[in-house]
C-alpha cells in the first residue's frame, strides 16, 4: 500500500484510539502551503511548455464541468436525502468544487506508477475550485429576499489561501522556468512526497474526529459520500476524455470531479449560507469522502479512465 | 477610575473578520483578539486545523456600546453559529479611549 | 441580562483533559481554553516547550456551579499542581445557554 | 471568596519583558501571558510578525497593588505605547496567593 | 566535536547569557514529530529484513531490563538521596524509561564513524519508554489506599504521542519497505542530521532553563544525574551483550539504558503521582543527565561496548 | 526574473488584494531562524579557510562603515526631512543597521550568476548590525537628561536573535568545518533558495502591510527610502574596494550597506526611544527600501561594483 496511506491510516487509528497526537496548527498550515505552492510551480513550469490556445478549449470543458456537478449534486441530496435547500446547496458545493490533497495523492500516485500524464493539470484545480461554490450558493439563495453581498463573497472566494497560492504558483512556475526553478525544486519538488504524508497524518486525525458526526446520520453520508464521487469520477472521465487528455490526465480529473472541498467551500458556505449545518457537510466530504477516495477512489479512477480510453481508442 | 463595559465574544473563527469589522462600525474603538478552543452547545471546537478554531474578542467600550454589541451580535448570529457573548464591568484610567 | 459567573483556571497544561472533562460534570455547559504562559509560586512558565507551557480555562456558569468547580479544583488539584482560581460577575443575554 | 483586582494590560509585545518584570516589583505575586492581536488608537496590529503582535497580561492582585500597576503604566508607558489597561472585580478562593 | 553537541552548546550558551532567542513551540513540535516518525521509519524498514522470531528474545531481555532499572533506581534515590517516596518513585520513572533524542544523537554518532549497528534498533526504544514509567507509578503507589485510575493511565502512556509515532513509524516502514519509502526518504532521511541539529538548539536552550532548578541541589543532582546513567550504561550493555547485539547495537542500548525520559515520564507522573515535584526530576532528566550523556556519555558508552563485547571475545 | 522576486512580488499582490493568505507567525519564525543559521554556517566554513589576521582590517573598516552610516543618515533626515530628534536617530539606527534578507537575497543573486565573492561574508552582516544602531540611540539621547540603561540596552542588542543565530552559525561552522557539517547541509545549504522563497513570500505581504503607512508621507519616505540606499551602496562599494574585496564581495558590502535593519533595530529603538515612531521607521524599511533593494537595488549594486573595480583596477 502506498505510504501516504499508510499515514492517513496511522492518524485516523491515533485519533480512534484518543490518542494525544495532534499536529500543531500552524505545521498543518505552512504544510498545505508548501504543498499548494508545490503544486502551482509544477504545473507552472508545465504550462509554459504548451501552446496557450490549445489549452482554451480544455479550461472551457473543465469550467462546464464544474458548473454541471453541483446542479447535478443538489437535486439528489435535496430530494432522494430529503435535506433541506440550505444543506443540500452547501453540499453541491463542497463536491462541485474540488480537494487539492486529493489531487495530489491521485498525482503522487501516477507518479510512483511512471504514467505519464498532463503535467500542468495544476490548472485544472484553480479552474475547478470555484465554480461549484458559487453555483452552490446560488442554489441556496434561489427565490431568497435577503441578499448575499456578492462583492464580498466573490473576492473572499478568489482571493481565498488556496486559490492564491496555486495560482501564484502556476504564475511564478511559468514565468521563471524550470531552470530557474531547480535550486528552490528541492524544498518544493525533492520533498514533496515527505510532506505530503506529514500532511496525511494531519489528515487522517482530521477525518477521524468527524466521524462521530457521520455516525449521527451514518446510511445517507456513507451513501451519499461514495456514490456521488464515484457517478462523478465518470463525469470527470467522460469530460477528460471529450477535451483530449490522457489516460493519466483523464484519471486526474476524474479525481477532481470526485472530491470533496473540505477547505475553500466551507470558508464561503459559513459566511454565504450560514443556515447550513456545517457539522453535515464536512462530515461527508471528510469523514466518508476523502478516506474513500483515497483509500479505492484514486486506483479506481485510475482503472475507469484507463477502461475509457480502451473503449473509446 | 472610569466605569466602562468589558464584552467578550467567543466565536467560530469564520466570524473573526465580519465581527471585527462590524465591532468598529457599532461604535468601538478598539478590540484585541486571540485564538482560543473550546466546547458548547455545538461540541467541541479543538482548534486541530483551520476552520475547528475559535476567536476571543474582547472589547472594552461605554455601555451603550457594549448593549448595541451584544444585541447585535446575538441577532444577527447566534442562531446559525456557534457563539457565546457575555458583559463584564471594568475600570479605566484613560476614560476618552473608550 | 441574566447574572452569571465567570470562571477563570490558570494551570498547568497537565490538568487540561481532565479539568475540562470534569467541568462538564460538575454543570459547565461549555468551556474556553487559551495557550498561555505565566509566572506565579511555583516559578516561571514560559512556554518553551510542551511541558513547560501553562491553560487558561473560562467556563461562564450559573453561582452555585461557579461554587462547586472553585471548590472542586481547590481541594482536587491546588496542592500539587500549578493553578489559580478566579472568579468573576458576568451578565449574558441568553441565560438558557449557562 | 476574597475580593481582589484583575488587572488586563494589552500592550505591544516589545513591551513583555520590562512589564513583567516591574509588575513583580510594584507587589504582584504572579501574572499570567498570552499572545493576541487587535486594533486600538496606533492602529491594527494584527501579529502577521514578531513586531506587530500585542500580550494580554493578567494579574490577579490586592486592589492598592492593582492602583499602582495601572498608574505606573499609564504614566510610564501610555504616552508613547500601543496599550490598554482596565481593572476588574474578583474573587478568589486563596487569599494568601494574591 | 560533533555540530549536533555544538547546536547543543550554543543553545546551552544563549539561554545562560540570557538572549531572547527561542524556537516558537509549535516548531519544537514539528521537528520532534519529524525525529520519531524518522527513526521508527528506519527502524521498520530494516525491521521488514529480520526474521520476526529471532528478535522475539531480544526483545524480552530488552523489556526485563526496562522493567529491572527503576526497581534499582528506587532505592539508591530514596535511600541514598533520601528523597520521599513520590520523588523517588518520579526519578526511578524517569531514569527507568528512555530519551529519543539522546538514542538519536547516539545513532547519528554512530553513522558519522560507519559503525555497523541493528538498524531496527528503534524497536528498542518502543519497548523501553513504557516498562520503567508502569513500575516507576507502582512504586509510588505501593501501600498507598488512594488508588490510580489504571485504565486511564495505560491508554495515556501507551497511546502519548511518541509511542504512536515510533510504533507508528515501526510499521509503516515496515509495511511499506524501502523501495516505496525512498521518494519521502528526501524528507524522514536525508533531512535527518539537519533536523536533528535544530532540535537540539532547542534541547540546549530547554536544558539550561533547568540549571537554575539544578542548583538548588546541585550536589545530589550532579552525582545521581552522572553516576546512575553511567551504572545503567553498563546494565545496558551487558544486557546488549547478553541478548547478541553488535557492539553498535550494545552502545545503543547502553545509551538507552542510560538515558531520561524527559517527554512521556514527565507527562505520565504528572497525573498519575502528583505529589511528585516536576522540578526534580526535569532538573535531573534535563539539566544534567542529558547534557552528561550528549557531551561524555555518547562516546563513553562506545568505548564500554567495544570493550565489553572485546572482554567477552 | 528570479524566483525569490516574484515570491515577493506575489506576496505584496495577495495583501494589496486583501486576499486572507497568511503565513502562520511561528512559520515566518522558522524560516528566520533557518536562514540565520545557514548564512552563518556558511559563512563560518569558509572563515575556518582564511588566514584571520589578515581579516583584522577588513573587519575595523567595516566595522568604521557601521559607525560612520548613521552619522550621515541623521542630519539627512533631521534637517532635510524636518523629522525631530527621536525620529531622525531612528531612521539613522535601521538605516545604519542591516537587513539580513536583503543580503540572502543578494548572496542568492551572486551564487546563481557564479559570481565569485568573499563567502565568508556573513560576518560583515554581524559586524554591521549592531554599530549603527548604537550610534542611532546615542544621537536620540545626546544632550537628553532622561538616561538609558546602557547595560540593558547592550546585554538586549548583542544577545538579540538575530546576531545569537548568525554569529552561533559562524562559531559552528568555524569549528566543525566542510565535512563535519555535510550531512547537515541538506538541510541548511539545498533547501536554502527554497525556505530564502517562502521567506520572501512573507515579506512581501509584511511589506505590503507598510503602505498604508507610506502613503500618509509618500513624498519623503519615497525619496529617502531609495536615495539613501543608492549613497550609502556607494560608500560601501568604495568601502569594499578599500579593504580589498573582490567584485562579488564588494556588491555584498554595498547591500549590506544599503540596506535597512527591519528586526534588530526597531526591536532595540522601541525600548531606548520610545519617542519615535515606529510606524515612520518600518514604512521606510520594510515599505520602501527593502522592495526597492530586493527589485532593483540588487542588480544596481553588483553593476556598481563592477563599475568602481573597474575604475579603480
Ligand atoms: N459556558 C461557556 N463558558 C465559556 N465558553 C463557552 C461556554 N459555552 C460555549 N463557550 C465557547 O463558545 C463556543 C461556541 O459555543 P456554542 O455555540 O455553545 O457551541 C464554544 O466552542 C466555546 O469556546
Ligand atoms: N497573581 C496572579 N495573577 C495572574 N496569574 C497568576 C497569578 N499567580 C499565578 N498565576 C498564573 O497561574 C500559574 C500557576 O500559578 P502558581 O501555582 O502560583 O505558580 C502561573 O504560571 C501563572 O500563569
Ligand atoms: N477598546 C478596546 N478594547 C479592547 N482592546 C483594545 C481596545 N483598544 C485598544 N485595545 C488593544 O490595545 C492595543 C493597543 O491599543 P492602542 O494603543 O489604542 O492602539 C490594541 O492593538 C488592542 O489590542
Ligand atoms: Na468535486
Ligand atoms: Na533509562
Ligand atoms: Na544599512
Amino acid at each position: 500500500m502506498d505510504p501516504v496511506v499508510l499515514f492517513f491510516l496511522l492518524g485516523v487509528a491515533a485519533r480512534l484510539a484518543r490518542s494525544d497526537l495532534r499536529l500543531p496548527e500552524s505545521m498543518y498550515e505552512g504544510l498545505s502551503i508548501l504543498l499548494l505552492l508545490a503544486i502551482g510551480l509544477k504545473g507552472g513550469v508545465e504550462l509554459a511548455r504548451q501552446p496557450f490556445l490549445e489549452l482554451l478549449p480544455q479550461a472551457l470543458g473543465v469550467i462546464l464541468m464544474g458548473l454541471l456537478l453541483p446542479l447535478i449534486a443538489y437535486p439528489v441530496v435535496r430530494f432522494l436525502g430529503r435535506l433541506n435547500r440550505f444543506d443540500s446547496a452547501s453540499l453541491a458545493a463542497h463536491y462541485g468544487s474540488v480537494s487539492v490533497v486529493t489531487f495530489a495523492v491521485a498525482l503522487a500516485h501516477l507518479v510512483d506508477r511512471r504514467i505519464p500524464h498532463e503535467e500542468y493539470a495544476a490548472v485544472f484545480v484553480v479552474l475547478l475550485e470555484i465554480p461549484g461554490i458559487v453555483v452552490g450558493i446560488l442554489l441556496a439563495k434561489l427565490g431568497t429576499t435577503r441578499g448575499v453581498s456578492w462583492g464580498a463573497l466573490a473576492h473572499d472566494v478568489f482571493l481565498g489561501r488556496s486559490i492564491v497560492l496555486l495560482a501564484g504558483g502556476l504564475a511564478i512556475g511559468w514565468i521563471a522556468g524550470p531552470q530557474a526553478l531547480e535550486p528552490h525544486g528541492r524544498l518544493f519538488f525533492d520533498l514533496f512526497k515527505g510532506v505530503l504524508a506529514l500532511f496525511m497524518l494531519e489528515m487522517g486525525l482530521v477525518a477521524a474526529a468527524r466521524l462521530g458526526d457521520v455516525r449521527q446520520r451514518a446510511g445517507f453520508l456513507i451513501l451519499f459520500g461514495t456514490l456521488v464521487p464515484m457517478a462523478f469520477a465518470v463525469i470527470g472521465a467522460l469530460c477528460g476524455l471529450a477535451v483530449g487528455l490522457s489516460p493519466g490526465g483523464t484519471m486526474l480529473l476524474a479525481t477532481l470531479a470526485a472530491s470533496a472541498s473540505y477547505i475553500a467551500a466551507p470558508a464561503a458556505i459559513r459566511i454565504a449560507v450560514p443556515e447550513a449545518n456545517p457539522s453535515l457537510s464536512l462530515a461527508a466530504a471528510l469523514g466518508v469522502t476523502f478516506p474513500f477516495n483515497v483509500l479505492a477512489g484514486v486506483p479506481l479512477y485510475l482503472w475507469l479512465s484507463n477502461m475509457i480510453h480502451g473503449l473509446a481508442g | 477610575m472610569h466605569p466602562r463595559k468589558l464584552v467578550v465574544i467567543v466565536a467560530e473563527s469564520a466570524l473573526e473578520k465580519v465581527l471585527t469589522r462590524e465591532l468598529l462600525a457599532l461604535g468601538a474603538h478598539g478590540y484585541t483578539v486571540s485564538d482560543v478552543r473550546g466546547r458548547g452547545a455545538h461540541g467541541e471546537r479543538e482548534a486541530a486545523w483551520t476552520e475547528d478554531r475559535n476567536v476571543r474578542i474582547e472589547v472594552v467600550c461605554e455601555e451603550e456600546v457594549a448593549q448595541r454589541i451584544a444585541l447585535h451580535v446575538k441577532e444577527r448570529y447566534a442562531e446559525h453559529y456557534a457563539l457565546v457573548v457575555y458583559v463584564l464591568d471594568v475600570g479605566v484610567l484613560r476614560g476618552e479611549k473608550f
